[in-house]
């Protein structure tokens, strides 16, 4: 079963929309995918049980969209340095490399499927020595008594412990968002406003940067802060708007289990 | 020369391909419904082919044996068969092994596919090894979808471990190994020629 | 009428009656050491028993496969053999545990970190599934830190995909993408006009 979409730029099935957009027949800027994945999980809800294969195909074709898309999107020749015209170039290579390499491993993976239906066609002798040469063949069992054998059941099939990744030697940054709150409500009414980078004190670790970005928005949620952003890209400004400052630091999600953002 | 008609050569091969493949003598009764054509027929066929097997000089012959057909080697190529034996089937069972006869022992019935879940590998091979040992034997069907193969342990099994039954095996929980068990079971696990 | 040369019927029968009461393939190793030939005169005798089996229309071939030879039976009469095989058919492989096998197959030894590189999702789930049926099994250790297992394909992978060793895949060269396909796949990277 084939999925179909209907836009007002295209309509038709799933899989042609990525060809057409790939020969510049559809504008992928045209093309909006939050109205095509609604239209997926609405069809899949339809569906009595999940086809894998329907999903699957689904979510590489959307996947390759979204590459797509953020490509497209992102700034033209003019605004960039050499430097990041030669990234830019090189993510490019690297994608296309990638592509080109799962398409020929998908190519070989029929090939396989073929010679492997292909062989099935033949079984292959398995009998063995006939009871004529039973004497010639030693017997294996010579060593083994009951009790050997139920010492090697009891190691196999004891309840073998859940395979655990150590992550004791993984440094942990202990930066929680709840202490980053803490801190921005101790600093923010005194300065009124102040930049993001500001906030976060000169650390410009990526934990840190995101225990501050979330810790923004958390009180953002909570209205006691408003931004200020000149123009896209540029600087944002927190601007504390809040009166008083007792009714807040409870239920704060740290948006993390263990509360530590650092082994992320 | 064979003494084959040329036109009795479809029948007969259906019978060398079903043959070479099955592990238990063929019946010619099977043949015959597989090959639909008569039981009377089937037995004409094998006995020419039979015959025409030994004139070629073949090492392989069509022997007639309870109550079925099968391969086996010729006599007069014993002495290479037995010295492959001896070359190539192992004097004692690998580590491999003797945990999938564990598993055969206590959990049987038990298919390929659960086997192979408890040891985390396909085990075929050693599967293979032990039921042509004659250790485990195919004892049933799986009643779900697949109807995979059931194996359990063998008449042969018993009588060569010296058990009367399969409940005269230790019992898993209780078992604690004493120091000559511990011994003889290191002894038997230590890597050393095998399968 | 077979083009085995009648003085090589000895050595002939005596590769027959081996290969005949082995599990698995027997390699031109063994069978030079047990006839006291040289390997290169085994595979001349196999391969024209093979093609004299062949010529004679049986039911069986001696097939080459995973290094060694072994009697099969032959394609032709697949429907007749279907019931009779021990070895349970195992259920097709989903597209994604083919692509991964593949991969295995292409670019052993090979760690579970580099697969799914490759793949671009985890590829921990397919691996266990193809190391459960014996498709692919750990090779070996990587050196550098962590020791990662590596991983590549079994002697049951040859056997089930018929394949005499690795070395008789295609080249992967084979399955690269035609230029115009790559063409197409390069414009649809290509950054569109500035937003």
């Amino acid at each position: 079963m084939a999925f179909a979409v209907h836009l007002d730029v295209y309509d038709g099935p799933f899989n042609l929309l990525l060809q057409l957009i790939s020969v510049e027949e559809v504008d992928v800027y045209q093309v909006s995918l939050s109205k095509i994945v609604d239209a997926f999980l609405a069809e899949l809800k339809k569906l009595e049980q999940l086809d894998l294969e329907l999903a699957t195909e689904f979510l590489l074709i959307a996947a390759t969209l979204v590459e797509l898309k953020c490509r497209r999107l992102l700034p033209g020749n003019d605004d960039l340095e050499i430097d990041d015209d030669l990234s830019l170039f090189e993510a490019r290579d690297y994608l296309l490399a990638r592509l080109v390499e799962c398409k020929t491993f998908s190519e070989a993976a029929n090939e396989l499927a073929g010679l492997e239906s292909m062989a099935a066609r033949s079984a292959a002798r398995r009998s063995g020595p006939d009871e004529r040469f039973d004497s010639v063949a030693p017997d294996l069992l010579a060593k083994i008594s009951p009790q050997i054998l139920c010492e090697v059941a009891r190691r196999v099939l004891a309840d073998r412990p859940i395979p655990v990744v150590a992550t004791g030697h993984i440094h942990e940054d202990e930066i929680t968002v709840a202490e980053t709150l803490d801190l921005l409500v101790g600093i923010l009414p005194s300065k009124g406003r102040a930049t993001l980078r500001e906030l976060c004190l000169g650390d410009l670790s990526k934990v840190r940067f995101v225990a501050t970005f979330l810790a923004v928005l958390e009180l953002y949620k909570r209205e006691m802060v408003e931004f200020e952003q000149a123009e896209n890209f540029s600087e944002l400004v927190i601007i504390w708007t809040a009166e008083l400052r007792d009714h807040l630091l409870v239920d704060v999600d740290n948006y993390d289990d263990s509360a530590a953002l650092g082994a992320r | 020369m064979s003494p084959l008609p040329s036109e009795w050569r479809p029948e007969a091969a259906a019978i060398e391909a079903v043959v070479m493949v099955a592990t238990e003598p063929v019946s010619s009764q099977l043949l015959s419904e597989l090959l639909e054509v008569s039981v009377e027929r089937i037995e004409e066929l094998c006995a020419v082919m039979s015959q025409a097997y030994e004139e070629e000089e073949r090492g392989f012959e069509l022997a007639h044996i309870a109550g079925g057909y099968r391969f086996q080697s010729h006599p007069a190529y014993h002495g290479y068969v037995e010295r492959f034996i001896l070359d190539e089937v192992p004097s004692r069972l690998s580590p491999a092994a003797l945990e999938t006869l564990a598993i055969v022992a206590y959990k049987q019935p038990i298919s390929r596919a659960q086997i192979a879940q408890i040891r985390g590998v396909n085990a075929d091979g050693v599967i293979r090894l032990l039921t042509q040992r004659g250790y485990v034997e195919m004892v049933g069907r799986d009643e779900g979808p697949g109807q995979a193969i059931l194996f359990g342990t063998s008449q042969t099994f018993l009588e060569r471990l010296g058990l009367e039954s399969i409940g005269n095996l230790p019992p898993l929980e209780t078992f604690v190994p004493d120091v000559s068990t511990v011994e003889l079971l290191e002894q038997a696990l230590r890597p050393g020629p095998e399968v």
